[in-house]
C-alpha cells in the first residue's frame, strides 16, 4: 500500500526528518486559507509517477494564480488517477540533490540502503550512481555512513546524510515498512539537508499493527487501481480486506474468452491456464480462491470462499464453460462437491445461470467417489485426470461454437 | 537434514483450526508427533497429543525434539519461532501464512546465528512419502520413490506430485520452500541437501515464471554445484503476462521510483527464468505431462 | 531518577499497561471538580516507601471527606518527603494480587523479569514467591511466558500477565529506565489485571535522550533527598545537571570533624578518608571534582572544578584543614596549583577565610616542580608522597588543637 | 590477550578534547596507534595519526587492527564499539562514561557472540609498562615488572601503582575494569587472563567497599580457579558508611519496592566483600602501605 506524498511526510515530521512547511488542499478554495508565503509549489496527491512531466506540479505566486492552477491540477489525471488533494509547499532552493532508500531486499533477506549523489526524475542519471548498503545485523548508524562515504560524501554532509538514512530506517522498522524513499533530498549551499519528495510504502501483512498507519491511509479513499496481468495477479489475487480477516477474492477478466477456470492455489490456477491455451483456449476470468494451507482456513472457511468465488466469476457473462480444478485435502473434497451441487441447483432454478453454461471440476481428492455422488443430479462434469478435465472443458467449448 | 520416521516432532499452535487438523493427519501418517504447544492449553490433549503451554516445558518430558512444525496466527509467529530456537529445536517448517517479512527478517538472522534449517512461511512442509509427513502434504497422492521435489508453490506441488504417482514414479522427499518474498530455506539450501541424500536419484524444482521466487537462482546454482540430474517445470511459460522488471531484486525494483533505471533487460521476468535453465541445458517442461517423460528419461540414463 | 507513581501510571496508560481511572490533585479544593465517582483512593504522591503503613493512602466516600484527608496527607512527612500532590484514584476489588517488575542485573548484564504470584505490601511474603527470568538475547513475548509459569499461573492468566509484562519490557526499552515495577497488579475474579500501583525509575545517563520523560519528571519539583553517607557518595557525587553537559559538585558534610579532603576519583576518596580516620582525624566535608577520565574533560574544566569545588569546600566552617589530594595527568598538574594558588591569594585577600586555615596539597604529576614554583608564595604545603600528606595534615589539625 | 608493543592501534573519537590529548599520550609511551577515526575528519591528520572517517576504512590501508581506544560521546558509544567489531576489531577499550546501561547490555550481547574483549566502559584501560599504554594511564608511574593489577576504580589505580613502583615492585600489566553497573570484562575475566600470563607472578585486586563492584564474585573467584597469588585492597574499609542490601545484584536490591525482602544478611555491603576475601584466606589490605607488604611477602615467598 502506496502512501501519498502528504501522508509520507507525515510521517517524516514524526521523525524528524526535516521537511518543507506546507498545507493539505482539498479544494481549490483552501488556497485562500493558505499559511505558507509565495512562492509555493502545488502538487499533485497520487500515487503513479511521473506527475512532474505529467502537469501534476506548478509553482505559483499568488492566491489567484494559484487557485487556477489548483482547479487545472484537480481535474489532471497522471497515468488515469485523479488527484483528492494536493500539497502545498514552499520553495526551496537546493544546491544539490541526493536520492535515498530504505528497502527490504528479498534476496539478501535483509534490509538494504540505498544512496545517489544524484537524485531526482532522471532515473537513468540517479541509478549510474546508486550505492547499497546491505544492514546484515542489527542496525546501527555506522550502516549508514557506510552509505555516505560509498556515495562519495564528505565533511559535514557525511553525518547529516546519515543522520536521515538513520532516521528513515527507524520508520522502516517501526511501522514495518516496505519502503521508505526520499528523492530527492535537497541540499542547500550551506550543507542543510530537506526532504523534497518522499515515499512511503506500508507492508499489506504488517499494517494491520500498526493502527496509526490504518488510520492515515484510510484518510483518503482513492486506492491504487488494480492490475490486471496474470504476473501481477499471482501474487494479487487476494488482498487483506481492511476489516475481514480473510483475504479478499479478486476476479481477474482476461479478453476474448469465453472460460471460466476457478482453482485453489496460484500456480495450479497458472498450470491450468498454461493448458488452456495449449489446447488452444482462451479465458474469460480466472479466480484463486486460496491455498488451502493458508492460515485458520477451516473446511468451513475454504467452502465459503468457493461459493462466494462460484458467485463471482458467473457474474462474468463470458464465462460461458466453467472449469473448476480443487485439490482437497483437510478441506474433504466431497464438502466442497456438495457446495457446488447445492450452488447449481439454486442459481440453475432461479434461471440466472445461461441454459448451456457448462461446468467441470477437476477434483483431487481422497472423497472422490462420495463427491461423484453428490454431483450425480447436476450436470456437472466431475474428472480426477486433469490432462482429461482441459480435453472435456475444450470438448465443451467446441461444442458451443 | 533429519527426517527419519522417528524424528521427534512438535506442532506449534495445535489448538488452531489448521494445528489440529493437520497434526491429526501428520500423525495418522505415521509422523512421531510427541507434543502440541498452546499457551493456555498446558494440560489438555488435542487427537491424544499432550499439550504443553511452552515448548521448553515438553522437551523434559519427551526428551529432545527435532523439528517443530508451526501453525500459529502471522503476528505471534516469529516469537514462537524464536521459543523453539531457543529450546535447542534446529528444524522448523511455517506453514502460517501473512508474515510481516522484517519478522522474517528477524527470524531468518536467529536461525543463521543457530544453524537452524527453516522451511516456509507459507508453505506445505516436507514429506518423506511412505515416511514422514511435516506440513500439510496430502499423503495418499504419495509414492516412496528417488525423484525429489523442490517447490514454491502450494497445491502445484501436490498437483506435480501426484502426476509422477500416477506415472509409477515415486519420490524420495518432497518440499515446498513457501512462496513469500522471504523465506527461510531457498532453492539452493534444498538443491545441496537433496544432491547429498543418498535415497535421491534426479531432482526436481517446481517454479513459476512470475512471482517473487529464485528459479533463475536455482538454475545457476544446479549449473554450478549439482551433479545429480534436475528437471525444473516452471507453470505459467503459456499464459500472457505483463512485462517485468529485469532486475535480481524483484521487491526492489517493483517499489523504487527510480525502477526504470534498474531494468536490465526489457523482457519478461518470465523470459529471463526461462533463459537461465535453458543456458545451462537444464531440462524444462512447459506442462506435467512434459515434466514426466523428462523425469523418466534421466532416471534411466542415470540407471545406464 | 524515581518517577511518581501518577507519572509512572502516565507511561503504563501510554503502553496500554490497564490502569484505574485517576486525577491528579494538587491541592484538597481540587476534589470538589472530580471527575471519578466515589469510593475513592487518595495517596500521597511521594518516592519514599512505607506510605500506606504511614497513614498516605486513604478511602474516602464523599467529597466532604475527601477534602479532609487530603489535607492530611499534605501535611503528612513520608519518611520526611511532604507530597505536592496526590493521586484520586477509583477502587479497585482485587481477587489475588500479583508482584511484576522489570530490572536490569548488573551481574548477568541483562535485563530480568521478576514475578510473584504474591504481591503487594507484605515483602518477605512477596520475596518467598520471587521467580525470576533473564532475557538473554533479544527479547520476545516467550521469555514473559517463561516467568508466568514459573510463577505457576495456569489458562488464561498465562497470556493475560505475560501481555503485561511484554509491554513493560517494550517501556523498560523504549525509555531505557533502570526499573518497571508493577505491585500490586490486580487480578479480579474474573482474570482480568489491572496495574494498581507503579513504580519507574529512569536511568539517570539515559534520561537526556528522552525528551518526553524529561518532561513528565521535570513537572514536579520535589526531588529524591540527598543521602550523605559515602556508601552512596561514591557514586552519587556527581549528579547530572539537567541543563548542563558536567556533572554538578556535590559536597558531602559528615559529623563532627574539622579536616575537608577534595580529590579527584571516588576510589581516591575514599582511601583518603580511611587514611585520615586511621590517623585519628574526622573529616567534616569532602567532595570528588572527578575522575580524569571523565568524557570531555579537558584541563580547562577540571581547572573549573577544582576552582569550583574550592570555593564548595570553603563553605563549610567547620573546615579548618584542607587536604587536597590530586592525580594529575592529562591535565598538567602545575595548571591545578595555578588555580590553587590563584584562589589563595583572591580568598585570602578578601579575608574569606579564616586566618588560621590551612591547606595541604598532595601531588602526583611529573609537573610537581613546577606546581612547586607555583605555590612558592602560598601557605600551602605541597607533597608528592600520600602518607606523608596525611602525616601533615593531622599535625596541622594537632598544632590547632 | 595481544598487548605486544607492535599490537595495531586506533583511537576512536581522535578529534574530541580527551581522545585527541590521550592519543598523543599514548603515542608518546611508544604505543603503535597507526589510526584514529572521527566521521567528518577523514583525510586530515591528529598529532600525525591520520584520521579516517570509518573504521573499515583504516583497515585497507593499515592492515588488521588489533585494538580500539574509544573516546566518543557516551550516546555515540555503542554505534563506535558495534562499528569496531564489524570491522573485525576483537579488542575494545572504552574510557568514555555516562552510558546508558541498555546500549552496555547490547554491547555486551554482541561481544561475546563475536568473542570481542570489552574493556570499561568509565576505566583508564590497560598498561604493560614499558611496553604499551592503552588508554589513559600516567605511564610515568609505572615501572616493568611481574605484578599484574586489575582494578575497577581510577585514579586509584594510580595510586596504587605508584606506590608499587616507588617500592621498586613492578608491574606486568594494570588494568582498570571499569566502575559502571555494566562494564565489558569482570575481575574474574581478567584474573583467568593474568593467570594464564606468563609474566605474571602476582596478582593485585583493587576494589571499593561499596559501589556496584564485583569484588566480592573475584575473592570467590581466586579461591576456586586462581592458582598464582592474589592479595587484595579494598577502599574504604575505615569510612563509615550506610549499612546497605546484602542481595547479590546490587542494582536490583536498591531499586525495587520489595527490597527489604532480598536482604540476606543485615552487615554492609562492605563487610560482606572483606568477608568474601577473609573466608578465603586471600591477603586483603587496607591502606596501600599495607598492600605493599603483602604484595612483597607473596612475590618473595613465591622465589623459594
Amino acid at each position: 500500500m502506496d502512501l501519498l506524498e502528504y501522508q509520507a511526510k507525515e510521517l517524516f515530521r514524526e521523525m524528524d526528518i526535516p521537511v518543507l512547511p506546507s498545507q493539505r488542499i482539498d479544494r481549490p478554495t483552501d488556497l485562500k486559507g493558505l499559511k505558507i508565503p509565495y512562492p509555493v509549489v502545488l502538487k499533485s496527491q497520487v500515487r503513479a509517477g511521473g506527475r512532474g512531466k505529467a502537469g501534476g506540479v506548478k509553482f505559483v505566486e499568488n492566491t489567484i494564480d494559484a487557485v487556477a492552477a489548483a482547479q487545472t491540477i484537480f481535474h489532471l489525471p497522471i497515468v488515469g488517477e485523479y488527484p483528492e488533494v494536493l500539497l502545498a509547499e514552499a520553495k526551496y532552493n537546493a544546491d544539490r540533490e541526493f536520492y535515498l532508500a530504505v528497502v527490504l531486499d528479498a534476496s539478501a533477506r535483509r534490509p538494504i540502503l540505498l544512496g545517489s549523489k544524484i537524485g531526482g526524475i532522471d532515473a537513468e542519471a540517479v541509478m549510474e550512481q546508486m550505492q547499497l548498503v546491505v544492514v546484515d545485523g542489527e542496525f546501527s548508524p555506522f550502516y549508514a555512513r557506510r552509505l555516505a562515504l560509498k556515495m562519495g560524501l564528505e565533511g559535514n554532509l557525511i553525518q547529516a546524510v546519515s543522520d536521515i538514512l538513520e532516521k528513515m530506517y527507524q520508520l522502516f522498522v517501526q511501522r514495518d515498512l516496505d519502503l521508505v524513499e526520499i528523492n530527492p533530498l535537497g541540499v542547500s549551499a550551506t550543507g542543510e539537508v530537506m526532504a523534497l519528495d518522499g515515499k512511503v510504502t506500508a507492508n499489506d501483512d504488517a499494517i494491520a499493527r500498526h493502527p496509526d498507519l490504518v488510520k492515515l491511509v484510510t484518510k483518503t479513499s482513492n486506492r491504487p487501481k488494480m492490475n490486471a496481468s496474470i504476473a501481477q495477479s499471482s501474487r494479487m489475487t487476494e488482498e487483506k480486506a481492511a476489516e475481514g480477516d480473510f483475504p479478499m477474492l479478486t476476479l481477474h477478466p482476461a479478453r476474448d474468452g469465453n472460460i471460466g477456470v476457478l482453482c485453489n492455489g496460484a500456480g495450479l490456477l497458472l498450470t491450468t491456464l498454461d493448458l488452456i491455451y495449449l489446447a488452444g483456449g482462451k479465458p474469460a476470468s480466472f479466480l484463486n480462491i486460496g491455498e488451502a494451507i493458508l492460515q485458520a482456513w477451516t473446511p468451513t472457511v475454504l467452502c465459503d470462499r468457493l461459493e462466494r468465488g462460484l458467485e463471482l466469476i458467473t457474474r462474468d457473462k463470458n464465462v460461458e464453460v466453467l472449469l473448476i480444478n480443487l485439490h482437497c485435502h483437510a478441506t474433504a473434497g466431497d464438502r466442497m462437491a456438495v457446495v457446488i451441487a447445492e450452488y447449481w441447483q439454486k442459481r440453475a432454478s432461479k434461471a440466472r445461470l445461461p441454459n448451456d453454461f457448462k461446468m467441470i471440476l477437476r477434483l483431487v481428492s481422497s472423497e472422490f467417489s462420495r463427491a461423484q455422488e453428490s454431483l450425480k443430479d447436476c450436470p456437472v462434469t466431475i474428472v480426477e485426470n486433469l490432462e482429461q478435465a482441459i480435453h472435456q472443458t475444450m470438448g465443451l467449448v467446441k461444442s458451443k461454437a | 537434514m533429519n527426517f527419519d520416521p522417528d524424528t521427534k516432532v512438535l506442532v506449534q499452535g495445535i489448538v488452531e483450526p489448521l494445528g489440529s487438523v493437520h497434526a491429526a493427519l501428520m500423525k495418522e501418517y505415521g509422523t512421531n508427533i510427541v507434543a502440541g504447544v498452546s499457551p493456555g492449553y498446558g494440560g489438555q490433549e488435542v487427537h491424544g497429543i499432550p499439550v504443553f503451554d511452552l515448548v521448553e516445558q515438553a522437551i523434559p518430558v519427551m526428551g529432545a525434539i527435532d523439528t517443530s512444525i508451526i501453525f500459529v496466527p502471522p503476528y505471534e509467529l516469529l516469537d514462537a519461532a524464536l521459543e523453539a530456537i531457543a529450546a535447542g529445536i534446529r528444524q522448523i517448517i511455517i506453514v502460517t501464512t501473512g508474515i510481516p517479512p522484517l519478522d522474517m527478517v528477524q527470524l531468518v538472522r536467529q536461525a543463521e546465528a543457530t544453524d537452524t534449517l527453516v522451511v516456509g512461511p507459507n508453505c506445505p512442509g516436507i514429506i518423506v512419502p511412505g515416511k514422514i509427513m511435516l506440513g500439510t502434504h496430502p499423503g495418499h497422492l504419495y509414492l516412496p520413490g528417488s525423484v525429489g521435489i523442490i517447490s514454491c508453490t502450494g497445491t502445484l506441488t501436490y498437483e506435480i506430485a501426484y502426476e509422477l504417482t500416477q506415472a509409477g514414479i515415486g519420490q524420495s522427499i518432497v518440499v515446498g520452500i513457501g512462496s513469500d518474498a522471504i523465506v527461510g530455506s531457498s532453492f539452493s539450501q534444498w538443491l545441496q541437501m537433496l544432491d547429498e541424500d543418498e535415497h535421491t536419484e534426479a531432482i526436481v524444482i517446481v517454479g513459476e515464471t512470475g512471482g517473487n521466487g529464485a528459479e533463475e537462482t536455482a538454475a545457476h546454482y544446479i549449473a554450478e554445484a549439482i551433479d545429480k540430474p534436475a528437471i525444473a517445470y516452471l507453470a505459467g511459460q503459456h499464459t500472457p503476462q505483463e512485462k517485468r522488471r529485469g532486475h535480481a531484486a524483484t521487491l526492489i525494483a517493483s517499489k523504487l521510483s527510480v525502477k526504470e533505471g534498474l531494468t536490465e533487460t526489457d523482457d519478461w521476468g518470465a523470459e529471463r527464468k526461462i533463459q537461465a535453465f535453458k543456458q545451462h541445458k537444464i531440462p524444462l517442461a512447459d506442462r506435467p505431462s512434459t515434466l514426466i517423460k523428462l523425469v523418466k528419461k534421466a532416471l534411466s540414463a542415470r540407471k545406464k
